[in-house]
């Protein structure tokens, strides 16, 4: 028998993600364990590298608004799909791990599962078994965005959970899933080490290599010289400064967009960005070029809140650099010099390089007029600043918390929904628009595609034009590799798919 | 009635031949003189320290001016960055010059306060022994019962880092030991006879101590306290190397290192750079320290 | 010589009681120093450094004190200049007595009483000039620092030595018998009635030792003091005592007039120390030792009287019974010795 | 001696119970909420106040310090708030790994210090004396995170001869290159100090021992130098021993810089991901452990010097 | 004298201690020779050089601080010719030491018993289980109540006499033909002293060995000597049997030393002194030492070291003032 074929991987998770359903960590969990381990009823289609990756199905095959109540969304399930522990899918494993989410009673209520889906599930009202291969969700209001929403929650299987009496951590050393991967073995802290599952439903996933480690290592140098001392054969995020090195190692380089978004959200009560001038201003002062050039390249220019590739891009307003432009924007403001203060941190998930990317913002701003105070914390103090919203934090004026935008909801309006207003939602900064709510509304009520699309252009169109962040750029998530792997197709996505990768013999 | 001593009335000879009129101080600085590895480590150090008090006249550039332009330029570029630049273009020269002054301040300033608190703590607990000795030592006890690095690292990490609170954290973890060798010299003097006759004049306490004790603990501490700077510089930069001390952009010995370390790839020599400059400090500041003990001990 | 400023004036006006009155008397002092141990720490043991001892000392007088390693000598010095606490006893200076109401403070008592340690290089700070260590006592007790700098050159006058080439100089550029002189300068400038000498020529040369003890000796004539001199070289002690009191683990073995004392020695512990010098005659050389083995261990010292076990003369009620110091005969000698009481049972009571 | 640990032992408690006390305080000092780990960074306001409650946090301190002292005493430190698995089980597994470190570290530093230092005593004043004295200055001047890097650098990144991070699998086997390679450089890196500072106590130590009167009366004896150093040698140990093992329990709790550099999972390593994530029960509890680490190794080498020592052998 | 071979002759024995800051000359031109079974004294202050011509003799001076010059033979051999081997060899075995301070003199941490078994094998090539029933026979010779106990202690277990008793049995070990004492009784009470006087003497005279005894008590020196040298600022001013030299000293300074010592004399008078310290061992002056505190110094004392003459046989002085009649 041929000598197993193993893939490791260095990951930029802290920790290794949790295994009992969804992950925490972030959306690295969801990237290496969540999709490997788990599917969700929706999942992401990241066979593709050209356009930005949307959701398709998972274990249900198809879902569609019920004709008579445009509250409740109806989901076919998957025929034959087999848990890892043998036991067949059925809609009563759905409405099982549904509970287990969000039915604080329930033998399987979990905490922390609750904590990790509740993001998801701020519209939800309720689950029901309509036959054995199809479920029913209601939601509070009309939500045509709930299949996104659906990508992000993991199917456990029930039966391997009352093997353990529904002890979570239990569960978590010896899960049970129905994803491409199973679980092999894990040193908390240090690795996880999946197999292969060769009976997983879609045929084309089943990974093309015998066995997956992943090994965290946030350090950016830590996973650079890792690689190069072929301790792993895949990293993410090597440092843009040690890529001239990769490549002359003859490692693979590849880099893709995605939708991240390095920006600063604002503060639109309290000081200068209340006034749209100043947040032109701020944006025109920038020159993306300059922090494109920093990170080497692995790098778009941040023109606007969404990446170019998404299908609602439109055509916003572009501020170029401008620096002159920018300073009679604050002169007219009667803000000049402009003093605003930002709360970054030291580092962070998609945070990229915080602490020189933000000093290069300082610079580039203070040369057009304003003047910066950084107030540098910790990833979670920062966080909670962003949490708290503007109410308890009137003196700063911007945070610097790097979102994700996968689905229009996260992309663009828990950003400018007033119902969003910090703390119950990321409208840190109270942006309040008549029209912007409108519009939102009116979107989430829409359930033709078509339609739609034409509705979210419209939002983005229009936050560019309110200037609703001070953009800066859009990450391009570097991944390099050994030269032995083949078959990486890099995503516009947070997730990727690293079931197609083979390895060449040593 | 006179009494008839012989010494007085010729100073003869043999008093007069006695050769040592060098003072306590004085037999120190001349031991020093020949001592060439001290003497040389302690130019180095005279020279880093003055380096950083005139950082803002030498460094020929603004340590924060940033250019990405002329980002990781390798040491002599454009005949002026001399030192070449750091990951953000700023002139490495004048960062080290600056940070000199930030890593410096870091590790000196705790051991200077560190000494005063714990220094007296501990010659109020050596001289009055008893309960105060008692309650004292029991309280440095506990903090002792922390490896240096990690109070250091739970302090600041739980004050949540910063360059005061960095300090602060340095602090707290020099007094015990200081006040531990400030108690043990203490203890030891006052043990020794001319305290006992200082206190058989009936003078009150705190002249015997002011007198004939702080005079003869100083040297003990003050040893101590100059071997402990070289920790506390180690200590202060890493702890901004973890993110726990001086906040960025200001050019800390040890942030630099941090910061730089992705641009070991590109720049290696640039990013050797601040390790470097720490070494040759805290290799400065032991030799000199060990320079000092022996000079002033007087046995050898 | 000229005669300086310095001079204490006869009857310097502290004379309370009169030369009569003892200056200084010590009831059943007694000092135990524990030794901890035991699982918390507790007291497991007590040094019987000074065990209930009783003397005085006469205005103008010299007391010797002589007695083995460890007897408890230097912890009788202590105690009397109340650098260590006595756990017991009562110290009566000139009438008054010490540290208690109605009597006078220990800081008035050391103003009045001064001591002079063994260890002349210990004994002076080293990092202060010789003519600071004399004048800090005034210093700190108010004298301006002029005059009392000036005071302690004059000091140096009288100990002899010139204050121009060593006023200035640090402990360790004086040889062993300067630092001593010095010493008893700084003793001399709180202008005492009284000086605790604790071995004060000890570890000097001889040729040093006599020119101190004639230094000793002038002082006391010109200013009128009252000596304890503790040491343990008996020709020493006899040379400048009037009255010698022996000492053996912590307790008094006997106590009187010096000549009397080394001519006729009525304790057996006396009798053998005396035994023990080294004739200066090598035609006389001792043959026997007069006692075997070390002195007991302080700690657990031999019950009843503490010499019996290295005591020829012992007997079983020696060993029962500790003898009380007592007089036989003669008021002024004596001793503690069961032999020194007809009552005591012991074979040979006064029959010597 | 049974006596004497036992009184030894239990003076530590209030030892303990201060620094008890102090692991509790800092932690709660820190500004951050120590649930947000737990949390996705978009969690509102309203799920974080529900799993505060959840796990307890909302109560008056003194309430919880006394509960968590409580349960700590019976061994159970809670849970990880950041990955929710037992705080005990956690700091046993990186202790373990620390324990490997910190062992070989003090064993290579103390092989080669203690030859250096004796021969450096021995030969007090010539050449190779300072030769060594440099050496050990060297060694206790190095940052030793930045070292680490230079050793990646060199042996993993230029050279690819060593891994630059992690270890092999879960148990250490102690035969196979693939484990002990990985313990290579962190070995070199943390035994650096310990070899500065046990050199120089051991140069000093034999240099005064080589000083004192006996050696005079073993060489007034005829004994040849090997044995007189041998005799210098069984005196010099026992405070030589006492700073290695000083040395050792420092390594324990010291070795967060170069554990983090090489990503040892070790309990440096641990608490400084605790740090970051603010995961309270592990930082307290990994605290606590390492201080009260520290205690006993202090403990331990004050009966070891005293049974070495017949001089200070207590009762 | 007899036809007997002396078995000590030392012939201007000079020790300088270089240092960078100074140059000590501790030792300068000290003769003497010593017959076997001969106890000679050496009397003199603190700094008159006492141990270091004892240390010289067994050449355990550092040997690259210590500058020895003159000639000296023990047992026919020329010991500063010897190489380690023979130096080894010598020490312990024909010579041995005992020293003032018997506490340090011990290694604290190994047993009394072991470290005489230790010497006991090493210099007679017996097991260390020899060596021990040779250390206990020592220990009984010495007088050591319950020897066998007692070699199983640690020296700090001991009392002060009992550890110097331990000592002397170490350095008798091998039956050395020379014993240095170097103030062996300082340290002890005067109860405890006479009793090592006495056992020293005895062991003196049943061993037949000769002993150099370190003192600066001259009661010492008469319970114990046959012969006293003193010595003075490195030199030995005056050697002699110990009868005469004490009823009738020759040397102004040893004259001054018995006076000054205190012994008896009568109590309302001052006791003789000699004025003035010891000089400076870096600065000697160039003629005689002593002149700048004799009384009978004349000029001349100060021009050179004054020869050495012997007034009466068996006597030498060094002082120009003795050889001249009035004196003679
Ligand atoms: N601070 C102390 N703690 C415990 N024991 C003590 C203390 N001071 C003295 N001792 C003990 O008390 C006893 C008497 O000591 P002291 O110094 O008075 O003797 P001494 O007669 O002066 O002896 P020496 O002639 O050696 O000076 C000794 O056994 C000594 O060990
Ligand atoms: N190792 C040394 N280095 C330098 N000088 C030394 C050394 N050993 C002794 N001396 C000096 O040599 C001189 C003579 O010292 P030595 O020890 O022989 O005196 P001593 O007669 O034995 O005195 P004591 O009676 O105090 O023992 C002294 O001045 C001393 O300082
Ligand atoms: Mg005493
Ligand atoms: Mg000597």
């Amino acid at each position: 028998r041929a000598q197993e074929t193993v893939l490791r991987v260095g990951m930029t998770a802290g920790d290794i993600p949790l295994t009992a359903g969804i992950p925490d960590q972030g959306f690295e969990g969801w990237r290496f364990v969540g999709y490997n381990l788990y599917d969700a009823l929706v999942l992401w289609d990241l066979s593709r590298g050209d356009v930005a990756a949307d959701i398709k199905p998972g274990l249900a095959t198809s879902w569609a608004i019920d004709p008579n109540n445009n509250r409740r969304w109806i989901f076919q399930l998957r025929r034959d799909v087999r848990f890892h522990d043998g036991s067949p899918m059925t809609a009563a494993d759905i409405v099982w791990n549904f509970e287990r989410f969000t039915r604080e009673g329930a033998p399987q209520f979990n905490p922390r599962q609750f904590a990790f889906a509740r993001a998801y599930l701020g519209n939800y009202e309720g689950i029901e078994a309509v036959d054995e291969l199809t479920v029913a969700i209601t939601t509070k209001q009309p939500d045509s965005l709930l299949p996104y929403n659906m990508s992000f929650l993991m199917m456990v299987s029930p039966r391997r959970s009352a093997e353990v009496n529904n002890d979570a951590d239990a569960f978590a050393r010896n899960p049970s899933g129905t994803g491409p991967y199973r679980f092999a073995r894990m040193v908390p802290g240090e690795r996880l080490e999946l197999v292969r599952n060769p009976d997983y439903w879609d045929r084309d996933r089943v990974p093309k290599h015998d066995r997956l480690v992943l090994l965290p290592m946030p350090e950016a140098s830590t996973r650079t010289a890792a690689l190069l001392s072929g301790q792993v054969d895949w990293i993410e995020a090597p440092a843009p400064d040690a890529i001239p090195r990769l490549r002359s190692a003859r490692m693979q380089i590849v880099s893709n967009s995605y939708p991240h978004n390095w920006a600063y959200q604002l503060n639109f009560v309290d000081g200068p960005f209340a006034d749209l001038r100043v947040r032109r201003a701020a944006n025109h002062a920038l020159n993306r070029a300059d922090f494109v050039e920093m990170l080497g390249g692995m790098a778009l220019p941040g023109f606007a809140n969404l990446t170019p590739s998404t299908p609602y891009y439109g055509n916003p307003r572009r501020y170029e650099y401008d620096p002159a432009r920018a300073r009679a924007l604050l002169q007219e403001a009667g803000c000049l010099p402009c003093r605003v203060t930002f709360a970054i941190s030291t580092s962070g998930s998609g945070q990229m390089q915080p602490l020189p990317m933000n000093e290069l913002v300082k610079a580039q701003l203070e040369a057009a007029g304003f003047q910066v105070t950084l107030q540098t914390m910790d990833w979670n103090a920062l966080l909670q600043v962003g949490r708290e919203g503007r109410g308890r934090h009137p003196t700063v004026n911007g945070i610097n918390i790097s979102r994700s935008l996968q689905d229009p909801f996260n992309g663009m309006f828990r950003f400018v929904w007033s119902a969003q207003a910090a703390p119950a939602g990321s409208n840190w900064g109270h942006y309040r628009n008549p029209e912007m709510d409108a519009l939102v509304n009116q979107a989430l009520a829409t359930f033709d595609p078509a339609e739609r699309l034409r509705i979210l252009t419209q939002i983005h169109e229009k936050m560019s034009e309110d200037a609703v962040m001070l953009w800066v750029v859009h990450d391009l998530n570097p991944r390099a590799m050994s030269p032995r792997l083949r078959g990486f197709t890099q995503a516009q996505s947070w997730f990727q798919d690293l079931t197609p990768i083979t390895i060449a013999p040593r | 009635m006179s009494t008839a001593v012989s010494d007085t009335a010729a100073p003869d000879a043999a008093e007069l031949a006695l050769p040592t009129q060098r003072g306590y101080w004085g037999t120190v600085g001349y031991r020093l003189r020949y001592d060439h590895v001290t003497l040389f480590f302690g130019a180095l150090l005279l020279l880093i320290i003055l380096a950083a008090v005139a950082a803002p006249l030498l460094a020929p550039f603004d340590p924060y001016q940033e250019s990405i332009i002329r980002r990781l330029k390798p040491p002599g570029y454009q005949d002026r960055y001399w030192l070449g630049t750091d990951e953000l273009g700023r002139d490495m020269l004048s960062r080290l010059l600056h940070g000199g002054r930030i890593t410096l301040t870091m590790g000196i300033l705790p051991v200077i306060i560190a000494t005063l608190i714990g220094g007296s703590l501990g010659v109020l607990a050596g001289f009055a022994g008893g309960v105060v000795n008692m309650s004292i030592m029991r309280v440095m006890d506990v903090f002792y019962a922390f490896p240096s690095v990690l109070l250091a690292v739970a302090i600041s990490g739980a004050m949540g880092g910063g360059a005061v609170n960095g300090m602060i954290a340095l602090t707290l973890v020099f007094i015990p030991p200081l006040c531990r060798v400030a108690e043990t010299a203490t203890t030891q003097v006052r043990n020794l006879d001319f305290v006992d006759a200082a206190r058989a004049t009936g003078a009150p306490m705190h002249l015997v101590v002011r007198h004939h004790v702080i005079g003869n603990v100083l040297g003990p501490i003050l040893i101590y306290a100059s071997s402990l700077v070289s920790v506390a510089i180690i200590l202060a930069s890493g702890l901004s190397f973890l993110g726990l001390g001086v906040k960025p952009p200001d050019p800390d010995w040890g942030l630099m290192l941090n910061a730089l370390r992705q641009a070991i790839y590109v720049s290696p020599l640039v990013a050797a750079m601040p390790g470097i400059a720490i070494l040759i400090t805290s290799i400065s500041m032991n030799l000199v320290s060990d320079g000092l003990r022996a000079a002033m001990d007087v046995r050898s | 010589m000229a005669m300086t400023s310095f001079a204490v004036e006869e009857n310097d006006g502290r004379d309370r009681g009169g030369p009569r009155q003892p200056l200084l008397t010590v009831q059943g002092l007694k000092k135990h120093f524990p030794i901890r141990g035991g699982i918390f720490g507790r007291v497991s043991a007590r040094v019987r450094a000074v065990d209930g001892i009783s003397f005085a000392v006469r205005k103008g007088e010299t007391l010797g004190i002589v007695g083995e390693s460890g007897c408890g000598k230097s912890t009788v010095a202590r105690l009397l200049m109340r650098l260590i606490m006595p756990d017991a006893g009562e110290q009566i200076f000139d009438g008054d007595a010490v540290g208690e109401r109605g009597g006078i403070s220990v800081a008035e008592m050391r103003r009045q009483v001064q001591m002079v340690f063994q260890d002349s290089a210990s004994s002076l700070n080293p990092r202060m000039p010789v003519q600071n260590s004399i004048a800090f006592g005034p210093i700190a007790l108010g004298t301006r620092q002029a005059e009392a700098i000036g005071m302690a050159r004059e000091l140096l006058v009288k100990v002899g030595l010139n204050p121009a080439l060593f006023g200035g100089r640090y402990p360790h550029e004086l040889s062993g018998g300067q630092k001593q002189r010095i010493n008893i300068a700084r003793a001399l400038a709180m202008k005492p009635r009284m000086i605790i000498l604790d071995e004060a020529v000890s570890a000097l040369d001889k040729s040093v030792e006599a020119q101190v003890l004639n230094l000793l000796q002038a002082l006391k004539r010109d200013l009128n003091l009252t000596y304890i001199f503790i040491s343990h070289d008996l020709g020493v002690v006899r040379w400048i005592s009037d009255r010698v009191m022996v000492m053996y683990l912590g307790e008094v073995v006997e106590i009187g007039p010096a000549d009397a004392l080394y001519a006729s020695p009525r304790h057996p512990y006396t009798r053998a120390l005396l035994a023990s010098r080294p004739a200066l005659d090598p035609d006389q050389r001792r043959e026997e030792a007069p006692v075997s083995g070390d002195p007991p261990n302080p700690i657990n010292p031999p019950a009843g009287c503490r010499f019996h076990t290295r005591c020829p003369h012992a007997e079983a009620v020696c060993s029962a019974r500790a003898p009380m110091l007592s007089a036989g005969g003669d008021d002024a000698h004596l001793a503690a010795c069961h032999m020194q009481d007809p009552s005591s049972g012991h074979s040979q009571a006064l029959r010597h | 001696m049974f006596g004497y640990v036992i009184r030894r032992l239990i003076a530590a408690i209030p030892i303990a119970l201060g620094v008890s006390m102090i692991c509790y305080l800092l932690v709660y000092l820190a500004p951050g909420d120590p649930v947000q780990t737990l949390l996705p960074p978009d969690a509102d306001a309203e799920t974080v106040d529900r799993l505060k409650r959840l796990y307890g946090l909302d109560r008056p301190l003194p309430v919880q310090y006394i509960e968590w002292l409580g349960r700590v005493v019976s061994g159970d430190f809670g849970r990880s708030i950041a990955n929710g698995r037992p705080v005990i089980e956690e700091i046993q597994r990186s202790l373990g790994n620390t324990v490997l470190l910190a062992t070989l570290s003090v064993l290579v530093a103390f092989s080669i210090a203690f030859v250096l230092g004796t021969i450096a005593g021995r030969k007090a004043g010539t050449w190779l004396d300072r030769v060594v004295t440099g050496v050990a200055v060297l060694g206790v001047s190095v940052p030793n995170y930045w070292l680490a890097i230079v050793l990646i650098i060199i042996f993993s990144v230029e050279l690819m001869i060593l891994p630059s991070s992690g270890t092999a699998g879960e148990r250490f086997d102690p035969t196979s290159w693939e484990h002990i390679q990985y313990l290579i450089l962190p070995v070199i890196t943390l035994s650096m100090i310990p070899v500065g500072i046990i050199a120089r106590t051991t140069r000093s130590a034999i240099s005064e021992v080589m000083n004192q009167d006996f050696v005079v009366t073993l060489r007034a004896n005829g004994l040849p130098e090997w044995r007189v150093l041998k005799h210098a040698i069984k005196n010099a140990l026992p405070p030589v021993l006492a700073v290695m093992g000083l040395q050792f329990g420092t390594l324990m709790g010291g070795s967060i810089l170069v554990e983090t550099v090489f990503a040892w999972p070790g309990s440096g390593y641990l608490l400084s991901k605790a740090i970051l994530t603010r995961d309270v029960p592990v930082l307290q509890g990994t605290i606590l452990v390492l201080a009260m680490i520290f205690v006993v190794t202090n403990l331990a080498v004050d009966l070891i010097q005293s049974t070495l020592d017949p001089r200070i052998r207590r009762g | 004298m007899s036809a007997a071979q002396p078995l000590v002759e030392v012939e201007d024995l000079s020790v300088n201690f270089v240092t960078r800051e100074s140059n000590v000359r501790a030792v300068n031109g000290v003769s003497f020779t010593m017959m076997p079974g001969e106890v000679m004294c050496m009397l003199g202050e603190s700094g008159s050089g006492k141990s270091v011509t004892m240390r010289a003799l067994m050449r355990l001076l550092p040997p690259k601080r210590a500058v020895i010059t003159g000639k000296i033979h023990i047992a026919g051999q020329d010991v500063l010719a010897m190489d380690d081997k023979a130096l080894r060899a010598m020490r312990g075995a024909t010579v041995s030491m005992i020293f003032q301070e018997p506490m340090t003199a011990f290694d604290p941490v190994v047993r009394v018993g072991d470290q005489i078994s230790e010497v006991v094998a090493l210099h007679r090539g017996v097991s260390r289980r020899e060596g021990r029933r040779r250390a206990l026979d020592l220990f009984e010779l010495v007088r050591i109540p319950s020897a066998e106990r007692r070699l199983d202690a640690y020296p700090h277990e001991l009392s002060g006499g009992l550890r110097q008793r331990a000592m002397i049995a170490l350095a008798l070990s091998c039956e050395p033909k020379l014993l240095l004492a170097d103030e062996p009784t300082t340290a002890l009470d005067a109860t405890v002293q006479i009793q090592v006087l006495i056992l020293l003497r005895r062991l003196q005279q049943e061993l037949g060995m000769s002993v150099i005894f370190v003192t600066h008590d001259l009661g010492v020196a008469a319970e114990i000597a046959d012969r006293v040298a003193v010595m003075y600022a490195g030199r030995v001013v005056e050697t002699g049997p110990v009868r005469d030299l004490l009823r009738n000293p020759q040397h102004p300074y040893t004259a001054g030393l018995l006076a000054s010592t205190v012994h008896d004399q009568p109590r309302d008078q001052d006791l003789k002194t000699i004025p003035g310290t010891p000089p400076d061992m870096r600065r000697l002056p160039p003629g005689c030492s002593f002149a700048p505190r004799c009384a009978r110094a004349i000029a001349d004392c100060n021009l050179a070291m004054p020869p050495p003459v012997s007034p009466e046989p068996g006597r030498i002085v060094r002082c120009i003032r003795v050889s001249q009649p009035e004196f003679a």
